[in-house]
């Protein structure tokens, strides 16, 4: 068959966010792949240099639905550190919990998805059934489902009332004694295993290499994480460790990411059986001093970068978000070539990607065939002659 | 896990190409020149042992734009090398060939600050929509946005 | 007089196409129903088939630039047509009075249309998803095809006939063929299975990659008629495999009086009907969607050989009875 | 197989899925709802109108002995709120000087809508 562009994307059933494959594919064979992304790029950053530390937290918290508490995290973390501000200990328990519970409905949240992507929507059913209980427990704590706002430059907004503690610490079991039948349904579901195994391997030379974070990366092995190599917040004192894996498909990003579901619920309850008391947040001067700094965190699809500089005035100078999925394009565009068309949905998927995060279009090995790109008005006057042009009803 | 770099170590290892210093308990800044920006690299990542770049972070001072590589590896420091470029021709060879994923940020650099990448084939756009005016760079200071070209108007007063 | 009357009353009315299309929408709702509760869902109330067809046959058709309209209209009503006829010759009371020698071999044929009609919509449509879904169709039917025949060939063969009434009588009198060939029964729910392109097998119409297959381009009623001839073939397939391997509306006792045998036979065919549906549904709950090449090796590797052994294990078991 | 098990063993009990309409969604207390205002206890100081990172908060002219640690003063303006353009972040309740805060998000769900005229004072 000839090379045929099956443009797949940017509103594709697959894909819930608008990312653009055109993929050049000879009968199921992908060749070559065209991404573009930037379909919802709104200008944070910009938008982030009009405002005091007080209003930008509501702003940055939007860059990603699925993790808004990390970019206020990270983004709060490398503010208090320019202020030299240290905040109390409860306040950093309470945002590890969060943070936690943010990371373990998100992979819940993926486990569903990634098992839709293959058909198989009985267990997306399910994982997204028990994700009810995470989030029900981040809505008592914080009052909101998606943008917790738990976050303030000095501390944290809400306190845990001891209520709040208990009902969390009920709900973990429950929730853990569901992941172990997902491990066990993951080992051994037939179809499961046959369209995840062997599927977009990447060996950890090239996961390096093509700069891969994250459970992607620790997937093939690649032994990267930021909560134990930098460590901030509470994890340098909580009990946990890092789970890598070596068969680096996407059978393997599973197995990460469902090891790292079952460290993240033993955090979590760590967290919340000793709470420290004390205050929840410090008053934060108004300005920032001068300076600029590198502030990492552990996303729970990878690692986040916020480079942040200031200059003495209550706003931020710039703000230079680099998001994980940013990082993932390269490798994925690297597992997809000679493979699969029916593959790509489950391997985009295997990074999970956060398109509202990443906004950035990849143009990766396409050669030198003129690509012609239509642009609004020409789309514009195209759809008016064709839809009421008169001889047409 | 290897013991973190020293600063002297760093120092030692590049004496003539940059100046470091140390920020923060893991953290190295080495500061040089564009025109050297490639063999910096390669000396960090053979010499130092970083085999991972966090990111390509640019920032526009006002006066000058200046960008800022962040490398990291099995020692778990983060060297960041920073160069500046003048504001009103910034080109600095790219790097894209020595990592990879630098084609990414350097696509994105491009588009919002104008930095020019020498050695690059694809620089197509990468963030910006494809009718976004040529040679308008938002992410500098001094670009402001004109409502006048907002798609469908300014939504209602903001009061 | 009165005898064509009445067949034209069995073709039409009661065990008729009324009844078939009233059948199909009702275990649509059961299917979608099970699959819903097996997963933890509600599922849709028992309206919601005819008010889906309903809504659909309203829906403004949208006709794709450049496609040669007459067929696009015709292919899924002939598909419809090929699957109510197969229908008929299917025993719902006691033996079909339509049936005669050789309309198993019919009936077999007539369920391969829609497929062709799938393929035929998938290409005429002039887009790129609809394409790959009607080649992905075509090269799964090659797939299945083979062990499905095989898997209903045998019954046929140890029964000595190929009629399907005369191999649920000859049930009545011997043992039921699930116990007889286990292995054609399983073959047989597999390739109705992929016949009806449902989850493990619904690579033509693969939701998450190419949007909906050779389905893209159907609006409004041949959308509703495309729907209704899967739903009608998941009856009429249902109620083949009940009659061929489950006894048909038959049960080894002989019930005396001729109404009240009618009576218990149509209660009995629902009910397998009904337990084959259940089947099938806990198939589509319980596993993902293969890819085409995994199906093809799976396809060839074991389906085939199986139903090959079961019919060599027929042919060796006729001998065998024959010569005792 | 827990996967078949799993399946039989939902089709025996009962759905997971909240009938909405007809079950009230159980909305917990510490729920950021409904923006209200609470007339008697706001002293018209427009720090929450200017600190809404959304700008959805105008002061409006509203004459009104108000009792505030208790020391009687009189205020001049409120607050006014367009009820379908708040981001419900909490941030004028933060920043409130009453205690318990005149400005507030009520525990309950705030019906959402594109009229912009809708307001809460």
């Amino acid at each position: 068959m000839p090379e045929v562009i099956v443009p797949i994307g940017p509103h594709h059933p697959a894909l819930k966010e608008p990312v653009n494959f055109k993929v050049i594919a000879d009968g199921e064979k992908i060749i070559r792949l065209d991404l573009d992304l930037s379909y919802n790029h709104r200008g944070i950053e910009k938008a982030a240099e009009q405002r005091d530390f007080i209003r930008v937290l509501p702003l940055i918290e939007r860059v990603c639905g699925i993790c808004s508490h990390s970019h206020t995290t990270v983004f709060a973390k490398g503010i208090e550190e320019l202020m030299q501000l240290e905040i109390p200990l409860r306040a950093q328990y309470i945002r590890t919990i969060i943070a936690e519970l943010e990371r373990i409905h998100s992979h819940l949240l993926w486990l569903g998805v990634a098992a839709h992507e293959i058909g198989f929507n009985t267990l997306f059913m399910w994982t997204w059934s028990d994700r009810e209980a995470v989030q029900d427990t981040l809505e008592e704590m914080s009052g909101n489902r998606v943008h917790y706002g738990m976050n303030e430059v000095g501390g944290v907004r809400r306190d845990l009332t001891p209520e709040q503690v208990n009902a969390a610490l009920v709900r973990l079991p429950v929730l853990e004694e569901r992941v172990k039948k997902y491990v066990d349904m993951v080992n051994n579901q037939k179809t499961l295993l046959v369209r995840f195994k062997g599927i977009g391997k990447l060996s950890k030379e090239e996961a390096l290499k093509y700069g891969a974070v994250g459970p992607t990366a620790r997937a093939s092995g690649v032994d990267y994480d930021v909560r134990r190599d930098d460590p901030y917040l509470v994890y340098a004192d909580v009990p946990w460790n890092v789970v890598t894996d070596t068969n680096g498909d996407v059978y393997g990003r599973t197995r990460v990411r469902i090891g790292e579901l079952m460290e993240s619920i033993g955090i979590v309850r760590y967290c919340l059986e000793n709470l420290p008391e004390g205050p929840i947040r410090v008053n934060a001067p108004k300005t920032a001093p001068k300076g600029e700094i590198l502030s990492r965190y552990e996303a729970p699809r990878g690692e986040l970068v916020h480079f942040i500089r200031t200059n003495g005035t209550d706003k931020v100078e710039r703000v230079d978000i680099r998001t994980p999925t940013l990082a993932n394009w390269t490798s994925v565009a690297m597992c997809l070539v000679n493979q699969n068309l029916a593959d790509i949905p489950v391997i985009v998927a295997a990074i999970d990607p956060c398109l509202s995060c990443t906004s950035r279009i990849t143009v990766i090995n396409s050669d030198n065939k003129k690509e012609g790109l239509i642009n609004f008005d020409v789309l514009r006057k195209r759809f008016r002659t064709r839809y009421q042009s008169p001889e047409r009803p | 896990m290897i013991d973190p770099i020293t600063l002297d170590f760093v120092r030692e290892k590049i004496q003539d190409i940059g100046t470091a210093e140390q920020v923060r308990s893991n953290r190295i800044r080495i500061t040089t020149t564009p025109g050297r920006i490639r063999d910096v690299i390669r000396s960090v990542q053979e010499l130092l042992s970083c085999d991972r770049l966090l990111t390509i972070s640019a920032a526009d001072n006002g006066k000058t734009l200046e960008l800022i590589y962040h490398l990291t590896g099995s020692h778990r420091m983060v060297v960041s090398i920073a160069l500046e470029l003048p504001r009103d021709a910034p080109q600095v060879p790219t790097t894209s060939d020595i990592l990879p994923p630098a084609g990414i940020y350097e696509r994105q650099i491009h588009d919002l600050f104008g930095i020019l990448f020498q050695g690059r084939s694809d620089l197509k756009k990468i963030i910006l929509n494809e009718d976004w005016p040529e040679n308008e760079y938002p992410l500098r200071k001094d670009w402001a946005p004109d409502p006048g070209t907002f798609y469908g108007g300014i939504k209602g007063e903001r009061v | 007089m009165i005898d064509s009357l009445l067949i034209l009353v069995y073709i039409f009315l009661f065990p008729g196409f009324l009844f078939l299309i009233t059948y199909a929408l009702i275990l649509e709702f059961l299917d979608r129903r099970i699959a819903a509760r097996m997963q933890h869902r509600v599922g849709p109330p028992f309206y919601q088939p005819l008010a889906d067809f309903v809504k659909m046959l309203g829906k403004e058709v949208i006709d794709p630039d450049g496609v040669d309209l007459p067929v696009f209209d015709a292919a899924p009503l002939i598909a419809l047509a090929a699957v109510m006829t197969a229908y008929l010759y299917i025993p719902i009371f006691g033996s079909s009075p339509l049936a005669f020698q050789g309309d198993l071999v019919l009936v077999l044929y007539l369920f391969t249309l829609p497929t062709l009609a799938l393929f035929l919509l998938g290409w005429l449509s002039r887009n790129i998803f609809s394409a790959l879904g009607g080649i992905r169709a075509v090269t799964q039917m090659f797939i299945y095809e083979v062990p499905f025949f095989l898997a209903l060939l045998a019954p046929a063969l140890m029964a000595g006939t190929w009629s399907i009434s005369e191999i649920m009588v000859w049930q009545q009198k011997n043992m039921w063929f699930v116990f007889l060939q286990p292995i054609g029964f399983v073959i047989a729910l597999i390739g109705l299975q992929a016949k009806l392109e449902r989850t493990p097998f619904d690579i033509p119409e693969a939701e998450t990659e190419i949007v909906a297959g050779p389905w893209t381009e159907l609006t409004g009623r041949r959308l509703a008629v495309m729907h209704l001839t899967s739903d009608v073939l998941l009856v009429a397939g249902s109620a083949l495999i009940a009659a061929i391997f489950l006894g048909g509306p038959t049960i080894s006792v002989p019930v005396t009086p001729i109404w009240l045998s009618w009576f218990v036979g149509f209660f009995l065919f629902l009910a397998k009907t009904l337990f084959v549906v259940l089947i099938l549904s806990s198939i589509k709950v319980a596993t993902g969607r293969i890819r085409i090449d995994q199906l093809n090796t799976i396809g060839w590797k074991y389906i085939a050989t199986a139903s090959l052994l079961q019919v060599a294990m027929v042919i060796v078991i006729n001998y065998l009875w024959v010569s005792s | 197989m827990s996967v078949i098990s799993e399946m039989f063993h939902n089709l025996l009990s009962k759905p997971v899925t909240l009938l909405y309409p007809i079950e009230k969604v159980p909305v917990p207390g510490a729920f950021r709802g409904r923006i209200t205002i609470d007339d008697d206890k706001c002293i018209g100081c427009s720090k929450c109108s200017l600190i809404c990172p959304a700008h959805v908060i105008t002061m409006v002219e509203n004459e009104r002995e108000v009792e505030f640690k208790d020391k009687k003063l009189k205020r001049k303006k409120k607050p006014r709120v367009k009820l379908f353009k708040c981001i419900r972040c909490g941030l004028c309740e933060r920043h409130c000087p009453t205690t318990p805060a005149a400005i507030y998000l009520k525990s309950e769900l705030s019906d959402s809508g594109t009229d912009p005229e809708a307001v809460v004072t």
